[in-house]
């Protein structure tokens, strides 16, 4: 039966991507990305992964409508030329789309037991994460300990994204419109009921980040979750109380910082695998007992992976709210 | 079942291409890069599609379980970081596309191939 | 004798609320003109949503879940009435007149 | 039971929809957006209960704690975007253009 939502859920996503690709306004296409982003979270939930569409909750309903309203502010709403080359891009389309869908004739049947992809690592990861690792979430496990290196070229990745977007927006504009300042930046200050609201939640926003981010080991949760939703709260808090009392409260230097020190944790902990003995990210050394010193190694470096989310996602924003006054 | 077995590859399918065709034929730079995160939403659902194990359940252990069977962790692990990466990356190209704008005045494709041949 | 008045009580609040999102959908795509959409709209967010969750906290019982789930429903009876406000602002500001009727449509927004 | 709500909900969020692909504003669309969050929440409730995992909740709770947000940005995007018009205006006014030469 849950099968068969998901099928629905599956058809209503084509049908929004079709949506999303057709109008020539962009702010709906970003708004019906919003949809598309929820429809792709209840799917990832049925299809039982738990933690990706927490993930995709806390990116797609806080952070990425926010970013690409404000790059339209910055840019235009409306494509004026539409299409080229229409019918020459829809037959190289179509037929790319029938060479994937006879592909899909080779792949094993939905949720098939016996699949290729479940018979090489994945039952050891299940297997041994209890004696290993000793943590209930196997996808924290995976992500933290198992893979730490490609975990750690994903934070990487991140941070030199967050510093690409503020060299880029952080230079001196040629362009023209010279706004006033007050008219942009007060967020919506003069709006009673949001602002109120807006602040009550705050605080919750940022409670259920840190309890995401400290029981990620247990249920569903972890470092880029919660970097995700701490940036949500402070992006609510910038919407509501204007950018210069959001940066007055977190400075753009802590976020610096924050950035910085995130990725120097993770980094840190690999190496101090290392100074004690062991081979690079191996967090068994870190303490007398290996399942101990695993635990805090996880600790360790999701509170690193956060920090840098955090001050990625909030730099990023910071930078295309400061652009929209200069 | 077995009619509707490959469904989420088919939806996959579909989907990548609709991205891919907003990518090679959308003008605007905002729209293509509306298509590379559709594109991208593709990718993440045909790794969690293979993830999926029948009668399964997520992978994250419970007190009182008996004899779970576990979906596959590992793909959810590679697109738990790609969702948080794909965004950061999708913020560089607004970034880009933003000084685009700033820099030519326009976002749409010929225009500024225009003002570059002059 | 317990658990089946607290099931029985359950399964209606469930239904309850599962009709009245339903209707409250049917609303949204049939009302005339946006602000009384948006009325049909908030019936599924506070009503819809509070017969639905209080259904299914009874099922929870005394549990964490149970706790959460009142967390939920507090967090959306504050937020969506708020969301509302702000899209009746946004509409407004943008000069959509509340107008009863099908002329409201004819002038659109940007 | 919890199958009929779930139900009701999917073909709610078809009908939000629906509703967002019609239009004819732009705001029928925020409020289909945000009703339609409003229905996931739910839906991840329902469903997490269904699964028998309610240790899941937390997504709902992200999704209830977090959801308005988006609106609250199509508001501030529309404010903004008003406060800018009027300030674009006063600058291309003669009087004001005098002022500054």
């Amino acid at each position: 039966m849950t099968v068969l939502f998901g099928i629905f859920l599956l058809t209503l996503l084509v049908i929004t991507a079709v949506a999303i690709v057709h109008t020539r306004n962009l702010f709906v296409a970003v708004m019906l990305l919003g949809i598309f982003s929820l429809l792709i979270a209840i799917n990832f939930f049925i299809l039982d992964a738990a933690d990706v569409a927490l993930t995709e909750a806390a990116v797609g309903a806080g952070i990425s409508t926010v970013l690409f309203l404000g790059a339209l502010a910055l840019t235009t709403e409306r494509e004026r030329l539409g299409t080229q080359h229409r019918w020459l891009s829809l037959v190289v389309v179509t037929s790319a789309t029938l060479v994937l869908l006879y592909a899909t004739f080779d792949k094993p049947l939905f949720g098939d037991p016996d699949a290729p992809v479940h018979q090489h690592v994945a039952p050891w990861y299940l297997e041994k994460t209890p004696e290993y690792i000793d943590i209930p979430n196997v996808v924290t496990a995976v992500l933290a300990s198992f893979r730490g290196y490609d975990t750690l070229g994903e934070v990487f990745v991140v941070f030199t994204a967050g510093i690409g977007v503020m060299f880029l927006l952080s230079a001196h504009s040629g362009g023209p419109g010279r706004r006033k300042r007050e008219a942009s930046g007060i967020g919506l200050r003069e709006h009673l009921i949001p602002r109120v609201v807006g602040r009550l939640l705050v605080p919750f926003i940022l409670l259920f980040g840190l309890y995401v981010q400290f029981h990620g080991d247990f249920g569903p949760g972890g470092g880029f979750q919660a970097g995700a939703l701490i940036a949500a709260a402070f992006i609510l808090y910038a919407l509501v109380e204007g950018e210069d009392r959001t940066l007055a409260a977190l400075p753009q230097n802590a976020l610096n910082a924050l950035m910085v020190c995130g990725a120097l944790l993770y980094g840190g902990v690999g190496l101090a695998g290392i100074v004690l003995g062991s081979s690079f990210l191996d967090y068994s050394v870190l303490s007398a007992d290996p399942v101990a010193g695993q635990h805090l190694g996880i600790i360790l470096i999701e509170a690193g992976v956060g920090m840098t989310v955090t001050g990625v996602l909030l730099s990023i924003f910071h930078a295309f709210a400061a652009r929209d006054r200069i | 079942m077995e009619l509707l077995g490959l469904y989420h590859y088919w939806v996959f399918a579909v989907l990548l291409m609709i991205g891919f065709y907003a990518v090679v034929a959308k003008v605007n730079l905002v729209k293509k890069l509306i298509g590379v995160s559709l594109f991208q939403s593709a990718v993440f659902l045909l790794y969690i599609t293979m993830s999926k194990v029948t009668g399964g359940t997520a992978p994250i252990l419970q007190e009182g379980m008996v004899d779970p069977v576990f979906s596959n962790p590992l793909p959810q692990v590679l697109i738990l970081t790609a969702i948080v990466v794909g965004i950061s990356t999708t913020a560089l190209g607004l970034g880009i596309v933003v000084r685009i704008k700033e820099e030519y005045g326009t976002i749409e494709e010929h225009e500024i191939q225009e003002i570059d041949r002059r | 004798m317990m658990e089946i008045v607290l099931n029985v009580l359950s399964w209606i609040l469930l239904s309850a609320g599962g009709v009245f999102v339903l209707i409250g959908g049917i609303g949204a795509l049939r009302m005339p003109n946006l602000y009384t959409r948006m009325h049909a709209a908030s019936v599924t967010d506070t009503m819809g949503a509070a017969l639905v969750l209080l259904g299914v906290m009874l099922q929870a019982g005394l549990t964490l879940a149970s706790i959460k789930l009142g967390a939920i429903l507090l967090f959306l009876l504050i937020t969506s009435p708020t969301a509302s406000y702000a899209l009746a602002s946004a509409a407004l500001l943008a000069g959509i007149k509340p107008d009863a009727g099908r002329a409201a449509d004819e002038t659109r927004g940007p | 039971m919890y199958y009929a709500v779930t139900i009701a909900l999917l073909v709610t969020m078809a009908l939000a929809l629906a509703r967002a692909l019609m239009g004819p504003t732009v705001y029928d669309r925020v409020l289909a957006v945000n009703m339609f969050g409003t229905k996931t929440v739910l839906l991840f409730s329902v469903i997490a209960f269904l699964s028998g995992r309610p240790d899941f909740l937390d997504l709902a709770l992200a999704y209830a704690l977090i959801n308005f947000i988006g609106v609250l940005a199509v508001l501030e995007f529309f404010r903004s975007r008003a406060a800018k018009r009027v300030a674009e205006e006063g600058e291309n006014s003669p009087r004001d253009g005098a002022a500054e030469r």
